[in-house]
């Protein structure tokens, strides 16, 4: 099989599938990938689609070009509200964003997520840039989980510092998680796309991306990764996804990305 | 009588920011920081600051750290955005050199919003104690009572900055002014805070606010000092202005992760006797192709 | 796919209305109020309501009053501004028949912003503690211990709307808004209810919106119907497009001064099968001159 | 003595003296008179001095008219801001706003003010139209009370609701009121000046408008009023003064409303 797309490329389009004509989401910072799934979503079989573009405040951004920072200027480009940072916070804590794109510097088997530090506390190995809007995995519906890498480093055992709670420990997520929120429920990695569907609510294996399998992503993850029963390679892109994708990124930085 | 001018040098603006005094900064990221106003605090050799940044941001601070005027950070998010994580920053936490209050997005923002507000403080659903925040934080998190419902409900303190710099497209010499991008938390800030400094890129006549007074973002009467800094949020990018300077912003993460922002700081900085003395160093055809208007 | 519409007539946009909902609708005063949307639901003859009015209102409250459409009111401020009291307020507040929430500005305010928050509830300073108002609201005012300080404070709940009814200038079909006048609580409002409609004097193309995003007041993301309404705040004023219309208050205000309302209601509402319908019963050259771009 | 001057005039001459060049001020719902008393102050000794126009949002309003309804968009006409709704609640627990003038359907001895019922709280001979922003009288700097009347239904000995509080249950007021608030401090009406400068912080006639006199104002007064010792008429408006009030009313409101 000729592989005529880029990894990003399949990304964005598995991540669109992941979306729903209803759907009200939002991205953060280095979200080019996350942010085309969200606009070939909207341009396929989610119109009603709304998404919010981080820091610019860019309501369905129609920008031109892919930039590489989230609060830039541009994105306000063809967008139809510019949404001040209080309505963010807002739509995180009341859970209007039914979709919350989120990542960390540590996952763990239950999709906590760390972005404070590794190591201890006290004394950390790599001290990370802080906890940000991660809580809200407990007050958004559904969170999404987007890595831009996939190593052992990165999907850990048990990560060290709780910024985002996922699964673990079920009788405190019932007692303070919204309830509306249901966590992490996809997770998508350079590797493969991954759900969280075991009866613990454990990260697992849903398919895996061209020139990987079910071992070589198990050997870049820290621990033991649940496996659907159906699991299989990642639907490619249509050549219709495609087309829209790369109309999309005109500058092409998906397609240099992988 | 005559109305007062609120128009000062930077020098003049920030003469009054003691040792210690609690500081914020506006912007997101590497967009619309006052960075002409916090390149003045170095050259003025402020120390310890207590710095409360808005949730998500970094370069400022990461400057500040290496020229040693931190003492304290509040932390949602300190880092370089698209560049990764704040050298400085990382560096001073891992040696211990730095206190941090270990927070997040919405105790900034809900803090900053209760002083604002005059609110004594914020109360949360019971999210956080699902992070390890508290544990960390427990002077900030407190957990309480619902009255109304019985519920356990966490309470988060407000944040007063003693100091709030904003930097703006536009401004009029009585404190008026206009940003043309994204919303943050200019408002809210400008509220929170006992003294506020206004950097615009462009002062204009009263006259262009009162013509379209529901344009206006910033109300002149927060404000007690208005600079003008063209590029004024260089290397950083002034929405609807100009774009960051990629270059600059590299060179500069390659000094931090190197750790010789000393170097950095010497030569655009400690130097220079103004922020505009730094600015025209820079090569204007470079500055020029920032410009949104020049492309 | 194509995208859906969400404009509607008024009947259909309100027919989801239920008695005994917790309705809200924007504006100030005599300003921005969505009249068109208020008298349909006269027309439906919905009951029961529960009014959370914006803190500083009146004339759609009197009306749905004397239409007997109103069990509980809120109650900030409940009048008619420059016209003074509202009549049929007044009337059924003396005569016991409706139920009174007895509250102020700020606990309106700040109970709107905790639902618009998702927070639990939201505290003050204990002035309250110098009025009446704990007295005959003890369910709204609860003393509690700041945990930060130990000093008493005061909480006061959210309020959360079932139905918002929010007037524009102009919107488009996803429900996209723009307002010229004074931001009031469109923007919290919006966000605290759970079913919002906007009615809209004109409808524009997106594209309206999207070459201008930093100018859109509400987000069509919130909104669940759009209503297009010509004269939808008459006879209350529209920011930037209409004046109100003094005699027509004047007359209101002396039907209802003298408890005729029902007679004003037969000859402007209740008779007429759509807000178009009574709208265009008004002289056109009286409407005309109300216009600002007439003037 | 030939009154070539309105009652109102004089009045609006009288606020603009009162207030200070740093003051930020907030006037509501008709308000013609202190609202030309802040433009002239502007005018005149403080350029400084900033003020909210009520339900327009407008600061510092030039508008070409006087109307009749402060939430008015053309108010905006000239400002330098529209304030939203947030700011001003904010500038009035905060205590940002120097100067609120407030108003009452009863006022007592000691400033207290009623806008809830006249009679039984739960079967009112009169229901007004609520507490609006009175509980500020303990938030913000100096409360200046404005009243277009003047009679004993209106002054009476003590409020049936006290919706803000002025200087009654001093124990109270020290506890409940911020540090920086004094209450109301002036007032003013179609008969004459006051403030509350004895010591328990009783209303005190300051000074009588034109063919008023200390006895004929007692006599409109439901409580027995304390006088200041150099009490005499209220001083009239000079021809500068004037000259700018009728520039800043150009349609005559004030001059036709007295």
């Amino acid at each position: 099989m000729s592989m005529d797309f880029s990894v990003s490329e399949l990304m964005a389009a598995a991540i669109s599938r992941e979306l729903r004509d209803d759907d009200f989401a939002a991205v953060g910072t280095a979200s080019h990938i996350p942010l085309c799934g969200l606009r070939l979503a909207q341009r396929t079989h989610a119109p009603n689609l709304w998404f919010l573009y981080g820091g610019s405040g860019a309501l369905n951004s129609k920008a031109s070009e892919l930039v590489e920072m989230a609060a830039d200027y541009r994105n306000l480009e063809g967008a139809e509200y510019r949404t001040p940072l209080a309505d963010i916070i807002d739509f995180e804590f009341t859970g209007r964003f039914s979709v919350l794109f989120l990542g960390g510097m540590q996952i763990d088997k239950y999709g906590n997520m760390n972005m404070v530090a590794v190591g201890d506390y006290a004394k950390p190995k790599v001290r990370g840039p802080g906890t940000v809007g991660l809580a809200f995995t407990a007050s958004v519906q559904r969170t999404f989980v987007y890595v831009q890498h996939h190593d052992p480093r990165l999907f850990v055992e048990k990560v060290d510092f709780v910024s985002g709670r996922g699964h673990s420990g079920p009788e405190e997520v019932a007692a303070y998680r919204r309830p509306w929120a249901q966590g992490p429920t996809y997770l998508i990695s350079p590797l493969g796309v991954f759900d969280f569907e075991t009866p613990d609510g454990a990260m697992r294996l849903r398919s895996y991306h061209p020139g990987q399998s079910v071992e070589s992503v198990q050997a870049k993850t820290g621990f033991k990764l649940a496996v659907a029963p159906d699991v299989g390679p990642t639907p490619a892109p249509t050549a219709q996804e495609l087309r829209i994708i790369r109309e999309i990124d005109a500058g092409g930085v998906l397609r240099a990305g992988a | 009588m005559q109305r007062t001018s609120k128009l000062k040098s930077a020098a003049e603006a920030l003469a009054h920011v003691k040792d210690g005094a609690k500081i914020i900064a506006g912007g997101v990221h590497l967009s619309n920081t006052p960075m002409a106003l916090v390149r003045q605090l170095v050259r003025q050799g402020v120390r310890d600051l207590e710095i409360v940044p808005t949730p998500a941001t970094g370069l400022w601070v990461d400057l500040l750290i290496a020229a040693r005027c931190v003492k304290k950070v509040h932390v949602s998010y300190i880092g370089l955005e698209f560049l990764g994580l704040a050298p400085n920053f990382r560096r001073a936490v891992e040696a211990g050199e730095i206190e941090i209050s270990e927070v997040d997005e919405p105790t900034i923002f809900h803090g900053l919003r209760a002083a604002a507000s005059g609110l004594p403080f914020c109360v949360f659903p019971p999210i956080h104690l699902l992070t390890d925040l508290p544990k960390v934080s427990p002077d900030v998190y407190k957990t309480i009572t619902d009255p109304f419902t019985g519920e356990p409900v966490v309470a988060v303190p407000p944040i007063q900055p003693d100091v709030c710099l904003v930097h703006v497209a536009k401004a009029d010499i009585y404190g008026n002014g206009l940003s043309l991008g994204g919303r943050h938390m200019e408002d809210i800030i400008t509220k929170a805070s006992r003294h506020v400094i206004l950097s615009a890129e462009e002062i204009v006549d009263t006259s262009e606010f009162s013509a379209a007074p529901t344009q206006t973002t910033i109300p002149g009467v927060l404000v007690h000092s208005v600079v003008h800094a063209p590029f004024g949020a260089y290397p950083g990018a002034c929405p609807g202005v100009y774009n960051y300077d990629r270059p600059h912003l590299l060179e500069y993460n390659e000094f931090a992760k190197s750790d010789r922002t000393c170097d950095y700081l010497d030569a655009y900085v400690r130097t220079r006797n103004s922020d505009d003395d730094m600015i025209q160093r820079i090569d204007p055809a470079r500055l020029q192709a920032l410009r949104l208007d020049a492309r």
